[in-house]
């Protein structure tokens, strides 16, 4: 086993805690709004840390360079659809309180 | 049945396939209905790409590969002109209840 | 090793599984979309791991696209409104 | 080891039985619609376990993806009532007890033939993967799927380009929905998004395209993301269909059929049988082929998702 094995596993397992933490918070948080807190914790960190993990593993450019590819449109996305959809939710909650 | 994950698979393709044709029968809505049309799609799909398999390290069978993509777009033509009736359909009812 | 990938990898299965509960409640339709895009994140993430595990580096271009439409889909439920009270945009 | 990935598959394949159970449940027909979405991402992962990547792509961008698309432009065409029918609110009851006997016991049937079928055989069978292996290397590409696609079984492609083709032209001979109004261009967050996002999505289409020849990959799977990127593109007010688009977009239809059969007839002509390749060019035809079906694919795949009337040019004039 050697430096680079450990390094990987332990960038993986701390992703998937990242994971694990998002889901968590994305069943048990009240609403929309702190949902979308622990969503944008599991995405972001969470898939930076598996893409970097599985890097280090796969030890070849080629992967690393479409891994953070990969990461920079997750994050992209996932910045731009919790925007969209913070806004989408408050509207939503605005016709509620205002019938 | 060479391996048991082909064989999990293609009994879990079998169980796909009897559940949406259950629901085919049974569902009163449009959308159940489309839907388990694609469910029983996947099923069948299922049963031939675990038929393909040949083990971790083998590369599995193209041929029924190729069917189920040919199978993937005929299924989302036929699922886009069911949509369409169902379109159609609820705009001739609103034009119905409009002239009344 | 492989059997760490393995467990963080049913790890991951898990916690899309998990996930799904929040699909199945919602109650709002922002409440669905946001879990939709937990899970298409996770099996970003999982399939980052096969090729690992499965020893396919060719799975990290089935990566790509299915990030690619996630972010699509997401996108253009809300682009569209995400539900039918246009007027309210 | 073995055993590690066994209980991954029989998890993985619960999920999908439990997903697609929920998408078919009666009652929030929103829930339903995310449900087959998310069943499609499962789905395509499935696939990968089973070391078929191209049928996983595919699942991914078509099968979830634009079929999730088309389902919930449909469910935003239709008012409130019936785009949220459950059983509850349908226009009819649920079924009698008596037809969901008998619905039970003709899934149970089939279930029960499809198991002695895979109980029936016998592994030994070996399929056709050896003889495709065996003439790969004439096919001019090196992915097996590509070969038996666009070569050794092109003509089921070019009849499922038919199929595509004959979709499309019902969907916009029916769509009698006025258009959805115009969605105003989205804000900064939005645009900046499609300007960094939607450029990639075209380079990762023309990877996939070149790609199929020797990886994973094809023309389906890059059609299909070129058409995500038309959907966006209309979706957020980006580009509004002109006059002569409608034209335009009937060419691009008919491009990918036109190209195929032409190339047809023109083999027929070189090799004296339709659709065999010359051998030393087999790559540059087979990519050409593919490279005019992604464009019309993408065309056809944007044009089942929007109908024909949400061109702006034909207005008024109720159908009779």
């Amino acid at each position: 086993m050697t430096f680079f094995d450990i390094l990987g596993g332990a960038l993986l397992v701390l992703g998937l805690g990242f994971f694990v933490a998002g889901t968590v918070g994305m069943l048990r948080f009240p609403d929309a709004f702190c949902r979308l807190h622990a969503l944008t914790k599991a995405d972001n960190l969470g898939l930076a840390l598996t893409a970097l993990g599985t890097a280090v593993l796969a030890g070849t450019w080629s992967a690393a360079v479409k891994l953070a590819l990969i990461w920079g449109l997750v994050a992209l996305a996932s910045a731009t659809s919790g925007h969209l959809i913070a806004g989408h939710a408050l509207r939503a909650t605005d016709r509620r309180d205002r019938p | 049945m060479t391996t048991a994950t082909a064989l999990l698979y293609g009994l879990g393709g079998a169980l796909l396939a009897g559940m949406a044709l259950y629901r085919l029968v049974t569902a009163a809505d449009w959308l159940r209905r489309i839907v388990a049309v694609n469910v029983l799609a996947v099923g069948v799909a299922s049963i031939l790409i675990a038929t393909a398999y040949r083990g971790p390290a083998a590369p599995a069978d193209p041929v029924p590969h190729a069917f189920v993509l040919t199978g993937i777009v005929v299924l989302v033509s036929t699922s886009a002109v069911a949509l369409a009736l169902i379109r159609l359909l609820h705009a001739r009812d609103e034009n119905h209840h409009d002239s009344r | 090793m492989t059997l760490l990938l393995l467990a963080v990898q049913t790890g991951l299965l898990l916690a899309l599984l998990a996930g799904l509960v929040r699909v199945l409640r919602g109650p709002s339709e922002a409440d669905r979309m946001l879990a939709a895009q937990l899970l298409g994140t996770t099996a970003v993430a999982l399939l980052m791991l096969f090729s690992l595990t499965m020893d396919m580096p060719r799975l990290l271009d089935v990566a790509l696209v299915v990030a690619i439409l996630a972010a699509v889909a997401v996108v253009s439920f809300v682009a569209t409104g995400g539900d039918r009270d246009h007027d309210l945009l | 080891m073995n055993a590690a990935w066994l209980a991954f598959d029989a998890l993985l394949l619960a999920g999908i039985l439990g997903v697609a159970w929920a998408a078919m449940a009666p009652g929030d027909a929103f829930r339903a619609i995310v449900m087959f979405m998310v069943m499609g991402l499962l789905v395509a992962l499935a696939w990968v376990r089973l070391r078929a990547p191209d049928v996983a792509l595919a699942e991914a961008a078509v099968g979830s993806g634009v079929t999730g698309a088309l389902f919930l432009r449909t469910w935003h065409a239709l008012p409130r009532e019936a785009g949220r029918a459950s059983e509850a609110t349908a226009a009819r009851p649920a079924a009698p007890r008596r037809l969901r006997l008998a619905a039970f016991g003709l899934a149970a049937t089939l279930t029960g033939l499809l198991v002695a079928a895979l109980a029936s055989l016998d592994g030994t069978a070996p399929g056709l993967g050896d003889a495709v292996a065996a003439r790969l290397a004439q096919s001019g590409v090196s992915n097996p799927v590509t070969a038996v696609l666009l070569n050794f079984r092109a003509y089921d492609t070019l009849l499922e380009v038919v199929v595509l083709l004959a979709a499309v032209v019902v969907v916009w001979s029916l769509d009698a929905r006025p258009a959805p109004r115009p969605v105003p261009a989205r804000g900064p967050i939005f645009l900046g998004f499609a300007r960094l996002a939607l450029p990639v999505t075209v380079l990762a289409a023309g990877y996939l395209l070149w790609l199929g020849a020797f990886a994973p990959g094809g023309a389906f799977q890059a059609g299909a993301l070129l058409a995500a990127v038309g959907i966006v593109l209309l979706l957020g007010g980006l580009y509004r269909p002109g006059s002569g688009d409608r034209r335009r977009a009937r060419l691009a239809f008919g491009l990918g059929l036109a190209g195929f059969a032409g190339a047809g007839a023109l083999t027929l002509g070189l090799e004296g049988a339709m659709l065999r390749y010359p051998p030393a060019a087999a790559k540059t035809w087979i990519l050409a082929i593919e490279a005019v079906l992604t464009l019309s694919i993408a065309a056809t795949l944007a044009g089942l998702f929007l109908g024909e009337r949400s061109a702006p040019a034909r207005t008024g004039g109720e159908r009779p």
